[in-house]
């Protein structure tokens, strides 16, 4: 009976030294993470410490606009701490980070996020990169009473959960294409046909069903509205299907190879179109690697470098204005990292920008203050206009941020450059059609 | 009966509740979510077993009874409004229902045939939801937050989902071991072994097998709705994610295929190794290539798994293990 | 009767493995199946058993028609059979290859009363020593007792024995032939195919020859082997007839061995 | 109705040829030595790799580089042969998937961690052709033509060559092929190679016409399976007209409905099949 006993409490030891272990290891945390900010690791002469989490895509599908978002992010955590960070009234406050790899993976980011919360002791918390991923997070932000900016995650439906403290940056999937259907409108009220074809995923069909909404409202006929699998790389049979609608605008598209994957072949079959405007792929700078293909393709924007948001704009608008000029931050992005800033690093940098706001605003790193802060928050920076709805229904989405519109036209050199061309007051170019 | 004090059982029921204890030892939320992963793929794991380990029919498409499980729990939480409980129950009702149906159908088919057909299987379900409007057709569904409230808040809430998905793997686990010592277990190994000459010797095999099917489906079902519940999001791609369900049977595989212990350990080892994988600069690359390395070792030299080795290097061993 | 075999034929693709077969079979007898290689023999236990469906004919067994019957339901009516070649499950124990048969045949016991049926029937044959080494393990001769072992736990009313005794040596025979009479004794009636001619001829009460699937000739053990249609449907096998000759020599050759 | 529904069968027709060749690696593994190999999709993704290496970085015209993976696969075929698959072949078939499988895992992880997964496009154009009305681009026709040759040359070689014909007497039957001297080890290494060949060949031709990943293999994978099902297991012909059902499949669907539907038809229309006729609509009785 003794050896039995003995033998049961081997194997309870050996169970929980197991599980102990797996509790250490299985986090990809580690080493990988937890790399706090250089500069943040200074101020230790009586100033506070904040600490921020969240988890990027470091591998998995979606690791290319998951890092620029992060790239944003650093950039503008080394800015504040190199301008000696957020003066409150117990001292100045600077910033670290502690970060892990979500591997694009729904699974892990729960285990992630809550690892943030409690362990890390993060005081805020930043969204992963797409909706999905960002939905499983706000579960644990909400628990634990944090509050999150989110970025790079668009769909409306993650700000009718009942959250409190979830706020986001981005203009909501449901404005994406709207400013299509005004744009072309606008330059063609003949027109009347449209197609909407969409990537069959979370962001993208929430986008199409309210263009389609929209469109519908606005006295638009809708001749074609499909869905395709994510991950299609052969749009032969959607082709055919959109030339035997014969629209004259065609709308939708999904994600960037997706996107780009599409408009190539619908050059490569030739077909004519007044106007075609796809979501993500276009405003990305490798899109002009179609060539021909790229031209007169349109795509809505968060921001683009172009875009001049101004303090006198804020003014005008009776807006506070808030952080560096789109100049200032392109060339310090340029500087940190030998490339142009994509729309998704400019969401990063005002996820910080936002949090840096309403902290200044509050003058404490307290949740409920911030939350307050960020409720009543008004302002204009080089991203654009910022505030976000308060109301029960829809607590923390966006209402404040527009999208703009880009086209891929030839200069008078004959290089591929993007215009923008909706809304009227920030176009620098007309819209260039039809298509072919 | 004697046979329930037998270390085949205590052995493997005690590490199950040592994995699920740890976290209310230090207390740790960040603990538990990690452990949860662990002891849900123990979970699925060993369900798989009940269908792999005993009857011998390779699934590669298992993750379907979690997916459609979850899926239906996850409606009747976020539409009808019930009460997590019942949620749980319809989603393993409904995995059981499709097994039981499916398991009419495909289980005629053998060896390399069903393994195909069960990845038909959990690529036709996952299209056919994303093609229906009432399941969130391509964009899921998200819970509202003001759902964890009515548990005694969301803390409460996913305390009481680790120790329901607890709870639901020890039940599993003796429900493996029962299973393995009963007349209906031998007659499942009997088919394994060889399916001719059980249906000689009397073993309805249509009917053992799809019992195994059915039971091997329910529990996987119910642990899907404790994970989306505790996500607050369900979308296709994650619901019927084939990976999952390939890397089950790798836990089962390196534990011992039809072994009570096997699939919780190699469950635990697998989860673990991952983990190892990721964090080490070395292998973080190519953690898959390793793991794809490991696999191989293990079929060409240890069909057996670790528990099955064990057990075939000593008598005495054979008798404590199961 | 407890077996009855009407016009039974079976085709495969255009060839006719069994053709028109028919026979009676009492109980408690031991009924001989001969005939050279391919002549349909396992085919025609096959068709009993309900292995294959049969293409044409009828097969009663105590008094129902089982025609086409699936394996499992002659298992539980009380039909046991060896494998010519052995079937063991190989990573089951010796002792639950027999609970199988056992828990699954004519009586489809609870496990323990199962137990109780294998310990015997494996003392029985003679393989208590082994029965908790994996089956896979054994060797050709214990594998078939093990087969035996499996179909007698079930508790048959007929037996179908499929080549017994190939593979084994003298010994061997003699000791699997002395445990085929006791099985005859505890009132198991047997059907047993079986190449060896002096064992074949000294078991059985009655014989039945086949010959490219057709029955040629049905009788006692005597009449059957000077049958000058057997001794011709064997001359292709020179060694299967010499046996048959040399049948008359042997006599009682193999028995007194208890 | 024919003269709107023509580019969808022209599209479906074309796509479909090409999966017919995807298959048929697959199933002539399957074919001669019962093992479905399950790093089919990942060897796909490596001869899309294959030629978009050599053609981005070697400027070779990407048929070119289709020969030379077609060299390189056989290679890798025996390699993966000897290594995974040749020891498990008499094994239980959870065996052999396990292996292959594990070769999934290596191919994919090593492959990741050197390409990332990131889009890669063969950027080279044959311009549009006209055919019977329908503007089909070059790439794609060039791709179907091709999948005709190989499967051509394939059959030429199994019932004209030595060779081709111990590969068949070995899938045949494996120990009377051994006892008539046929040398079974080297026949069947030189068989995975040849099937692991015609996965990279395909693979090839696909990267002309589409843009991949590393992962990309994995959908036509399960492409090939439906398609195997469909023309029988171990025919490579019926993988052939399998194909280009499946093509047909998903190009003429859409005409009647929502294309997300295509793919719970197909899985449907496999699981059918599965159940109704395993042997496949035109399979050879094993």
């Amino acid at each position: 009976m003794l050896r039995k006993g003995f033998l049961i409490l081997l194997i309870v030891a050996l169970g929980v030294m197991l599980a102990a272990c797996a509790g250490e290891t299985s986090a990809p945390a580690g080493d990988s993470a937890a790399t706090g900010d250089s500069a943040g690791e200074a101020a230790g002469d009586g100033g506070q410490m904040a600490t921020i989490g969240f988890t990027a895509s470091l591998t998995g599908k979606l690791n290319v606009e998951s890092t620029r978002q992060t790239n944003g992010l650093n950039l503008w955590m080394k800015q504040v701490n190199d301008a000696g960070g957020v003066a409150l009234d117990g001292g100045a406050v600077q910033f670290q980070s502690t970060f892990y790899d979500d591997e694009s993976n729904q699974d892990r980011v729960q285990e992630l996020y809550t690892r943030l919360a409690t362990e890390d002791g993060a005081n805020f918390l930043i969204s992963p990169y797409s909706s999905g991923l960002t939905a499983a997070s706000s579960v644990i932000a909400e628990q634990y009473e944090k509050v999150m900016i989110t970025t790079g995650a668009a769909s409306d439906s993650n700000y009718t959960q009942g959250y409190t403290l979830v706020y986001q940056a981005y203009t909501p999937a449901s404005k994406y294409l709207t400013g299509a259907v005004d744009m072309i409108a606008a330059n063609s009220p003949d027109l009347k046909k449209l197609a909407i074809v969409h990537e069959n995923d979370k962001f993208s069909t929430d986008v199409s069903t309210a263009a389609e909404e929209y469109a519908l409202e606005q006295g638009f006929e809708v001749v074609l509205f499909e869905g395709y699998d994510s991950g299609t790389t052969d749009f032969a049979p959607i082709i055919n299907k959109v030339e035997q609608a014969g629209p004259d605008a065609i709308l939708g598209g999904g994600h960037f190879q997706d996107g780009s994957t599409f408009a190539r072949q619908l050059a490569e079959k030739g077909v004519a179109t007044e106007y075609l405007v796809l979501l993500v792929a276009p405003p990305e700078p490798t899109f002009a690697e179609l060539g021909d293909a790229a031209i007169a393709v349109a795509g809505p924007s968060q921001w683009e470098p172009q875009a001049a948001y101004t303090a006198e704009a804020a003014e005008a608008g009776g807006m506070e204005w808030y952080g560096p000029t789109g100049e200032e931050f392109v060339s310090a992005y340029e500087d940190e990292y030998g490339e142009e800033p994509s729309y998704h690093a400019a969401g990063g940098y005002t996820a910080g920008l936002v949090l840096q706001a309403a902290i200044e605003k509050a003058g404490s790193l307290e949740t409920a203050a911030v939350k307050e802060a960020l409720d009543g928050l008004d302002i204009l920076t080089f991203f654009g206009h910022i505030k976000f709805d308060t109301s029960e229904e829809a607590h923390g989405l966006q209402v404040g941020h527009e999208m703009v519109y880009i086209q891929w036209q030839k200069n008078d050199a004959g290089d591929l450059v993007k215009e923008i061309v909706w809304p009227a007051e920030a176009k620098t170019a007309e819209a260039l059609h039809p298509v072919r | 009966m004697k046979k329930w004090l037998q270390p085949g059982l205590w052995i493997p029921l005690l590490l199950v509740a040592a994995f699920a204890a740890y976290p209310a030892i230090t207390g740790s939320a960040s603990a538990r979510e990690t452990m949860f992963t662990m002891i849900m793929s123990i979970g699925l794991a060993s369900s798989l077993n009940i269908l792999l380990g005993y009857t011998g029919y390779v699934s590669f498409g298992h993750i379907v009874f979690f997916g459609l499980g979850g899926y239906l729990g996850f409606w009747a939480i976020d539409e009808l409004g019930w009460h997590l409980a019942p949620a749980v129950l319809l989603g393993g009702v409904t995995a059981g229902l499709l097994a039981l149906l499916l398991g009419l159908a495909i289980l005629r088919l053998r060896g390399a045939y069903f393994a195909l057909a069960t990845i038909g299987v959990n690529e036709a379900m996952k299209s056919l939801v994303m093609n229906l409007p009432f399941l969130g057709a391509a964009t899921g569904m998200e819970l509202n937050f003001s759902v964890y409230k009515s548990y005694g808040g969301p803390a409460t809430a996913l305390w009481m989902v680790y120790w329901s998905l607890a709870a639901i793997v020890l039940i599993i686990t003796v429900v493996s071991y029962a299973v393995k010592k009963s007349k209906f277990g031998l007659g499942l190994m009997a088919i394994r072994e060889d399916e001719d000459a059980a249906g000689i010797m009397g073993v309805v095999s249509s009917r053992a097998k799809t019992w195994a099917y059915v039971l091997s489906a329910v529990f996987p079902g119910m642990i899907g709705v404790l994970f989306f519940f505790k996500n607050g999001i369900i979308e296709p791609g994650s619901a019927f994610r084939l990976n999952l369900s390939i890397e089950l049977l790798v836990m089962v595989m390196l534990g011992g295929a039809g072994t009570v212990l096997g699939p919780i350990l190699g469950g635990a080892f697998y989860q673990r190794l991952r983990g190892l994988l990721l964090t080490s600069d070395l292998f973080k690359n190519i953690q898959l290539a390793v793991a794809g390395l490991l696999l191989l070792l293990i079929v060409l030299f240890i069909p057996s798994g670790a528990v099955g080795w064990l057990r075939e290097r000593s008598d005495r061993l054979r008798r404590v293990l199961e | 009767m407890i077996l009855q075999l009407r016009g039974v034929t079976k085709q495969f693709g255009g060839l006719t493995a069994v053709k028109d077969v028919s026979f009676d079979l009492a109980k408690g007898e031991i009924l001989g199946l001969i005939g050279p290689n391919g002549a349909g023999k396992t085919t025609l236990f096959n068709c009993i058993n309900g292995v294959y469906p049969v293409t044409k004919g009828t097969v009663t067994f105590l008094g129902e028609d089982v025609t086409n019957s699936p394996t499992y339901s002659m298992a539980h009516r009380g039909l046991a059979r060896t494998h010519q070649i052995v079937r063991p499950l190989n990573d089951l124990t010796v002792r639950d290859n027999v609970i199988v048969g056992a828990c699954y045949g004519s009586k489809r016991m609870g496990l323990g009363a199962a137990a109780d049926t294998a310990d015997k029937t494996l003392e029985f044959v003679g393989l208590a020593p082994r029965s908790e080494s994996l089956a896979g393990s054994l060797n050709v001769a214990q594998k078939k007792r093990l087969e035996m072992a499996r179909a007698l736990a079930s508790q048959p009313t007929l037996l179908l024995l499929d080549e017994v005794l190939a593979g084994l040596n003298t010994a061997e025979v003699s000791n699997m032939l002395a445990t085929i009479r006791r099985i005859r004794e505890q009132g198991v009636t047997i059907i047993m195919i079986e190449h060896i001619m002096h064992a074949v001829m000294n078991l059985s009460d009655r014989i039945i020859v086949l010959n490219y699937g057709e029955l040629i000739a049905s009788g006692a053990p005597d009449e059957v082997a000077q049958d000058p249609q057997v001794v011709e449907a064997y001359l292709g096998d020179p060694e299967l007839a010499a046996q048959l000759l040399e049948k008359e020599k042997e006599e009682d050759g193999a028995t007194g061995n208890a | 109705m024919f003269e709107s529904i023509l580019p969808f069968l022209v599209d479906g027709l074309l796509i479909g040829i090409v999966y017919g060749l995807v298959a048929m690696g697959l199933t002539l593994i399957f074919g001669i030595m019962n093992v479905i190999n399950l790093a089919h999709g990942p060897i796909i993704a490596l001869g899309m790799f294959g030629v978009y290496l050599f053609f981005t970085y070697m400027g070779f015209n990407p048929y070119f580089g289709l020969i030379l993976m077609a060299g390189v696969g056989l290679l890798f075929g025996i390699l993966i042969y000897f290594v995974a698959v040749h020891r498990v072949l008499n094994g239980p078939h959870l065996a052999g998937l396990l292996a292959t499988f594990a070769v999934n895992m290596m191919i994919i992880g090593i492959g990741t961690s050197i390409f990332s997964t990131s889009f890669r496009n063969v950027d080279y154009s044959l311009g549009s052709v006209d055919v019977v009305g329908v503007t089909v681009t070059g790439t794609r026709l060039a791709a179907s033509f091709v999948a005709i040759l190989v499967t051509a040359l394939l059959y030429a070689f199994l019932y004209r060559s030595r060779l081709g014909k111990n590969i068949r007497a070995v899938a045949n039957n494996r120990v009377s092929a051994e006892l008539m001297g046929i040398p079974s080890t080297r026949v069947l290494a030189i068989s995975f190679g040849i099937g692991t060949m015609l996965a990279m060949i395909s693979g090839g031709l696909l990267a002309t016409i589409q843009p991949f990943t590393i992962l990309s293999g994995s959908v036509y994978e399960l492409k090939s399976f439906v398609i195997v099902v469909l023309g029988g297991l171990g025919n490579p012909l019926g993988a052939m007209i399998g194909g280009i059902i499946l093509g047909l499949i998903e190009g003429l669907v859409p005409v009647f409905m929502k294309t997300t539907w295509v793919p719970v038809l197909e899985f449907a229309l496999f699981i059918l099949i599965l159940l109704v006729r395993p042997q496949g609509l035109f399979g050879a009785k094993q």
